[in-house]
């Protein structure tokens, strides 16, 4: 149907772009204090992993989105239902990450203003980038993903004067258990999310880089979140990093000087932006494929002014937001980020080796899988 | 003649009707140009000079500047020769000396009565002129006629001749008033079309150099030359730009700029899809880097396409420069961009929303300048901003000496005495008039600043900062889905291409660069590097 | 209220005359009518001050019945 | 080309919304204009005697301060100091609206004075105002008023700037020219509250004169309540521990001549040794890089010789001042603002975990061991005093 194609700079940037996201507010990991960053590292390393799992199905099953794979996998009755759940994950991710803006932006500039304006002209650009389809989607992420690099390297960089740099001491004073229950936290947001790719991978110009884009992408955003955690805890101590609702926030006001507090609502608009936009497209078109419509931009705006209100019902308060993203989530992910995928995998290496009378070939599919 | 004939001119004319009638034809004369004038123009010409003057008289009845001069020669005056032409638009020294003059020396004392081969003799030795055609019908020698030939009828001949004695008209050569540079040609294209393409021809010595010649509007019947460099240019650019012209239907082609808004990929987009110069040697540099020229006859400007974002900034002062500058005025001209769209946008987000973002001092500074204006900022902007748009409309279309009064009145009324008068803020005074002056930087832009301005005025009078990012990140949006003629418009950047990179807001030297001169192909796909130059 | 109502009345207007005009197949409308439906339900419920048990519950009561969250 | 198609839709949105949205909602929200609203240059903060929070704030009139620049003419005063008494802090920033026309804007306040009555109090707890609130300027210079209110010292009249708090906040600043002071911002203390190895301490404001204020010294605090005060000294050897010392000028006697030393770097280190598994020992290490300032006598200062006799007067001299510092903290206040527990926290953190609770009583008893460092590099452009030859 939609024969758009991106190069893999484009994709490499929106996957990055993914994956940051509304990572920078919701600071996953954090749970593990000032060994967060062993979590990170350790959630960056599984979240690449889980990466690889998801680039592996979508090189198995090459140019079908995961709605054909699911379908053809699980069967007409089975793929559908599977596939609804996860149009239904799609939104609810959409939903969180415009919620997680408006709340930043509500909290700590607009006191005023009603948090539906701004998600709801957030959600009127977004579904004006949706509609312009994917390769603009990643014409756009080209443009500004690199701004929020830029962003972070100049607040990290002015701030190198204000820091502590034995802050994050003592090592595990804690023990392994938060450090892993924050790993796991990371694995599956953000790492696990880009799920939602499944819908994007087919579009590639050439499937073989994804081998490079995916793992690339992972490491890039290990080190930003990384940096970030780093730059943080430098400047405001375990103790404060733990207690604030919205960290960047908070460093950026630090700066000697003058304050950088816009330019952290530009790392989050762009970074939300994409994640929000590559959820909405998904669904949209996810749905769709199961439904047999040619044109997913039919159903971007209703999908959108649902995702809006749903953003605005999902949570009463920012706490409750912490609490969900922090303890529910990870587990309510489960069967979308990692059961549902293995399976996949799992059928398609089977199907794969069925299929192929020659072993020579699947064995090279394996080993093409091994290499994640 | 490709045709596309004006047919309300042809029905008009008398002679026409009658024929019309006569193939019946009336159903299809005000619909189908085509099949009407084809019919018209196989109208024959009649062999006695005599018909010929009344079917003329005619066709240029209430034409005060037709001319048709009869020469009538041989021994016995037995040979007649009709001259017909409009005064004035011949050169009437050159249609004597090369044409009249030697029929007359030839034919004078020759004791022809009724010569068969006349007609070639007279094309092959007598006129002098080189430029010489075959008219077979009524049809094409009055189109010969109306477009500045002269046409002699020959008694006895069903032919007439068409002899290209076109007097050079408009002004001379000189340097552009639009596009000043500091280094480089001071040849800027006139309105001639001929002159043009030979300007054109002069810098690029390349037999790989094409112009193909189409007529456009149905009224002014407008010679419209499209160039490009065969081999260099993509080929599915230039059928492209081919179909689009062809598909043009209208009156009149009085400028490129109507062409512009007839092939522009989006007719609604604020930024420029189709780039426009009237500089010979940036126009070479364009057709150098595969892009497609559309030259039209009466206008300078030329255009260009495909048109990408980053021509915008581009100057040609940038490749004759060093590098190093040259870079560093694109960045001044991309900054002089977003100041000249956001400024007061920003001033506005600052001023409402995000006093904590500005310093003390400053904040002191803003809060003393802004005590006792009765407006809000906005409204304060929103005004400043009209009341300088009014000055520079003014000055544009008023007569230079009194642009000069209008100056000072711009000013001093304006701007010093609002200020005293306490109705602006001197801070606001300062942020419009540099708008204003970064708004001239770029020029090809200035229309879609001038509106985005206020665009971004009026979100941030709404959100603060937030808005002005929607705004600006909507704009992004809206760029990026922008083809020209297939190439995406911000292709340097994105798609990033990345031996186009070379020439955006960094300019490398020309050592640097991938091809000699220093330009690139807008996209990728290099592939079909150069013509043998 | 009001707020909520004309906006979804501009929304549904605007898309829906796009359908017709483009004379698109029957589903099209109908998960088109279910998402806008929901949405203005929802919305009008939480504009009347009256917030219904969100998705948020009901994740967090099934992962109750697995056990899993704490 | 069928995308551009499609894009005039989309495109038609945006217009809407982006020209006719707006306008229509012109000056909604959270649009304020710098008019409508007064700044705060300084804020005070003290307890009255039946427990309420005395809130004293110190407002701008920017059209005064600009125009006192430009003409000599009599104009209303640059400043205005309000007080008001309420339950909270909140509480009496709104009161204190009672008598301004604008809202109050908190994120451009300077300084922030703490009175000794609220200071005897938990202090802590208070700051959480300061924390919560989005406006706040988390890099204000807090300081500790002795001997007189924060609403007195927010009226004093200084003739060296018109803002009152930009007058404080210049001397506060100007401590890293002399050391006497510590430069306590908002972002300093709440870190401090936050970890449990360390005690507050923040810098001392007093008044001197009608017109003047004195930044000198510091306030110790112990479990968030004010414990007593150090001299200027004291404090000078408390900020080179700390290693927040950046220029400073010791004295010292040679030979009874006067010698001023000027200590262009300084790193200070603490440690805590261990026997036992008990903590033994407080290690002060500080290393110091000095300039020779000024000499003022007809002493010798030619040969290497010479430097490294002031080096070692110089080594005594600072580890008298540390010496003086420590036995002050140790023995009369007994809380722990080197953050020695802090260090241990990060460093040793099992010995950290058996000694936290009553961390304040083993620090005072324990031992204190200081090693300093001098080194002198430059003597300035005269080699010898100036003396007749003889």
């Amino acid at each position: 149907m939609e024969k758009a194609r991106i190069s893999s700079i484009q994709l490499f940037l929106l996957l990055t772009g993914f994956l940051f996201g509304n990572t920078l507010i919701l600071a996953p990991a954090q749970g593990a204090k000032n060994d967060a960053w062993l979590a990170i590292l350790l959630g960056g390393a599984g979240g690449a992993l889980l990466m690889g799992v998801y680039a592996a199905i979508a090189l198995l099953n090459p140019s079908k989105t995961l709605a054909e794979i699911l379908k053809e996998k699980l069967g007409k009755v089975g793929g559908s239902f599977v596939t609804i759940l996860d149009i239904w994950y799609f939104i609810h991710l959409a939903s969180l990450v415009l919620r997680n803006f408006g709340e930043f932006i509500v909290t700590m500039t607009f006191l005023e203003t009603p948090m539906a304006v701004v998600i709801g002209l957030f959600a009127v650009i977004l579904v004006y980038l949706v509609n312009s389809g994917i390769e603009v989607m990643g014409r756009l992420s080209e443009l500004l993903v690199p701004v929020i690099f830029l962003v972070v390297f100049i607040i990290s960089l002015s701030l190198i004067t204000v820091r502590d740099f034995t802050a994050f001491f003592p090592v595990l004073e804690n023990g392994m258990k938060p450090v892993l229950n924050g790993a796991f936290a990371l694995i599956t947001f953000p790492f696990g999310e880009s799920v939602v790719f499944l819908m994007v991978f087919p579009h590639l110009n050439k499937k073989e880089r994804l081998k490079k884009v995916v793992p690339a992408s992972a490491a890039l955003v290990t080190f930003i979140i990384l940096l970030v955690f780093f730059r943080d805890i430098f400047v405001l101590g375990s103790d404060l990093m733990v207690r604030s609702t919205f960290i960047p926030h908070l460093t950026s006001l630090l700066l000697p000087g003058f304050n950088v507090e816009p330019l952290i609502d530009i790392t989050l608009m762009i970074g939300g932006g994409v994640k929000c936009s590559v959820c909405i497209y998904a669904a949209a078109r996810t749905l769709c494929q199961i439904a047999g419509i040619g044109d997913y931009r039919k159903l971007t705006g209703a999908i959108s002014t649902f995702c809006v209100v749903l953003s605005i019902w999902v949570y009463a308060n920012v706490l409750e937001m912490f609490n969900f993203s922090e303890n529910l989530w990870p587990y309510y992910s489960l069967p979308f980020q990692i059961v549902i995928p293995l399976l996949l995998l799992l059928l398609s290496f089977r199907k794969k080796s069925s299929q192929s009378n020659e072993r020579a070939k699947s064995q090279k599919g394996k080993d093409a899988a091994k290499a994640y | 003649m490709t045709g596309e004939c004006d047919m309300r001119y042809w029905a008009n004319c008398k002679w026409v009707k009658k024929m019309t009638e006569i193939s019946k034809r009336k159903k299809t004369r005000n619909q189908n140009s085509d099949a009407n004038t084809c019919l018209d123009s196989y109208e024959p010409i009649p062999k006695t000079i005599e018909e010929v003057t009344k079917r003329l008289n005619e066709v240029f009845s209430d034409c005060s500047d037709f001319m048709q001069r009869k020469i009538s020669c041989g021994k016995y005056g037995m040979i007649s020769i009709l001259v017909a032409y409009f005064d004035g638009f011949v050169d009437k020294r050159v249609l004597n000396q090369d044409v009249i003059r030697p029929i007359l020396d030839v034919f004078s004392n020759t004791e022809l009565h009724e010569c068969p081969g006349l007609y070639d003799r007279l094309k092959e030795y007598v006129v002098i002129n080189n430029d010489i055609d075959d008219a077979e019908d009524m049809g094409q020698a009055v189109d010969g006629i109306v477009s500045g030939d002269a046409v002699l009828f020959i008694e006895g001949e069903d032919r007439a001749l068409v002899i290209g004695v076109k007097a050079p008209q408009g002004r001379q050569v000189e340097e552009p008033d639009t596009e000043t540079s500091i280094r480089g040609a001071r040849e800027g294209f006139v309105e001639n079309l001929l002159t043009n393409t030979t300007l054109i021809r002069k810098r690029i010595k390349n037999p790989n150099l094409k112009l193909e010649m189409m007529q456009l509007g149905e009224q002014t019947r407008t010679e419209v030359c499209v160039c490009y460099i065969k081999g260099i240019a993509d080929d599915n650019i230039v059928r492209d730009v081919k179909e689009r012209l062809k598909k043009l239907k209208t009156d009149a082609v009085l400028d490129t700029g109507i062409i512009e808004q007839h092939i522009t990929d989006n007719r609604l987009s604020l930024f420029p899809m189709v780039g426009n110069s009237e500089k010979c040697d940036k126009l070479a540099g364009k057709l150098l880097e595969g892009r497609v020229a559309i030259l039209c006859d009466g206008t300078p400007y030329v255009l260009t396409v495909p048109y990408l974002f980053i021509e915008s900034i581009q100057v040609t002062d940038d490749y004759y420069d060093h590098a190093f500058f040259a870079t560093f005025m694109r960045l001044l001209r991309l900054i002089a961009l977003l100041f000249s769209n956001m400024l007061p946008g920003l001033y506005v987000a600052l001023v409402s929303f995000h006093h904590t973002v500005i310093p003390f001092k400053l904040l002191i500074t803003l809060a003393a300048s802004r005590q006792g204006i009765p407006f809000s900022p906005i409204v304060e902007a929103a005004l400043m901003i009209v009341v300088f748009e009014l000055l520079r409309e003014a000055g544009v279309r008023m007569p230079k000496p009194i642009g000069q009064a209008l100056s000072i009145v711009g000013a001093i009324v304006l701007g010093e005495a609002s200020v005293s008068a306490g109705i602006t803020s001197n801070l606001m005074v300062i942020i419009v008039a540099t708008t204003a002056v970064c708004s001239f930087i770029v020029p090809p832009l200035i229309r879609a600043t001038m509106l985005l301005r206020f665009a971004f005025l009026a979100a941030a009078n709404f959100l603060g900062f937030l808005g002005i990012l929607f705004v600006a990140v909507a704009v992004f949006i809206h760029l990026c889905r922008q083809r020209s003629f297939g190439i995406p418009y911000m292709t340097p950047f994105s798609p990033l291409t990345t031996s186009v990179l070379r020439d955006s807001f960094v300019v490398v030297p020309f050592w640097a660069m991938v091809t000699g001169r220093g330009h690139q192909k807008y996209a990728g796909g290099a592939s079909k590097q150069n013509t043998g130059r | 209220m009001i707020m909520v109502l004309a906006v979804f009345a501009i929304l549904i207007f605007y898309d829906v005359r796009k359908f017709i005009r483009t004379k698109e197949p029957v589903k099209v409308f109908a998960i088109y009518a279910c998402f806008m439906a929901t949405s203005l339900i929802v919305s009008l419920l939480l504009a009347a001050g009256r917030k219904p048990p969100g998705p948020t519950q009901w994740i967090e009561a099934i992962l109750n019945i697995f056990g899993v969250a704490s | 080309m069928v995308m551009c198609r499609k894009g005039k839709k989309g495109y038609g949105i945006f217009l809407v919304l982006f020209f006719i949205f707006p306008v229509l909602l012109t000056g909604c929200w959270n649009n304020r204009d710098l008019t409508e609203m007064n700044f705060v240059a300084g804020m005070g903060l003290d307890r009255t005697e039946e427990g309420k929070v005395l809130m004293t704030v110190q407002v701008v009139e920017p059209a005064a301060i600009i125009s006192e620049a430009k003409a000599q003419s009599a104009q209303p005063k640059p400043v205005i100091v309000k007080s008001y008494e309420g339950e909270t802090i909140f509480e009496a920033i709104r009161g204190i609206l009672f008598n301004f026309d604008k809202k109050l804007f908190f994120s451009t306040a300077q300084v922030l004075i703490l009175g000794e009555r609220l200071s005897q109090d938990d202090i802590e707890k208070i700051l959480d105002f300061f924390q919560r609130d989005h406006e706040i300027n988390y890099r204000m210079d807090i300081l500790v008023a002795k001997d007189a209110t924060p609403e007195e010292i927010l009226e004093v009249e200084s003739d060296q700037d018109p803002i009152e708090a930009m007058y404080i906040k210049g001397t506060v600043e100007n401590t890293d020219a002399r050391g006497t002071v510590k430069r306590t911002m908002l972002i300093d203390l709440i870190k401090d509250i936050g970890s449990s190895g360390k005690q507050l301490a923040i810098g001392q404001i007093s008044k001197e004169g009608e017109k003047e204020v004195k930044t000198e010294g510091l306030a110790v605090f112990k479990d968030g309540k004010l414990a007593g005060w150090l001299g200027p000294y004291e404090t000078r050897g408390y900020l080179l521990v700390i290693n927040q010392i950046q220029s400073a000028i010791v004295n010292v006697t040679k030979d009874k001549d006067k010698v001023a030393m000027e200590i262009i770097k300084s790193k200070g280190r603490i440690d805590v040794a261990f026997r036992n598994s008990e903590p033994s020992k407080l290690i002060v290490k500080v290393e110091v890089q000095a300039n020779v300032g000024e000499y003022e006598g007809r002493g010798k200062l030619e040969s290497p010789g010479n430097l490294h006799n002031l080096e070692k007067i110089l080594k005594e001299e600072i580890k008298k001042e540390i010496k003086m510092a420590m036995n002050k903290i140790q023995k009369e206040y007994s809380s722990d603002i080197f953050g020695f527990g802090e260090h241990m926290r990060k460093h040793q953190p099992q010995y950290w975990k058996k000694v936290k609770k009553d961390w304040n009583d083993t620090f005072s008893d324990l031992p204190v061991e200081i090693q300093v460092d001098a080194r002198i590099n430059r003597i300035g452009s005269v080699k010898d005093p100036v003396k007749k030859v003889e």
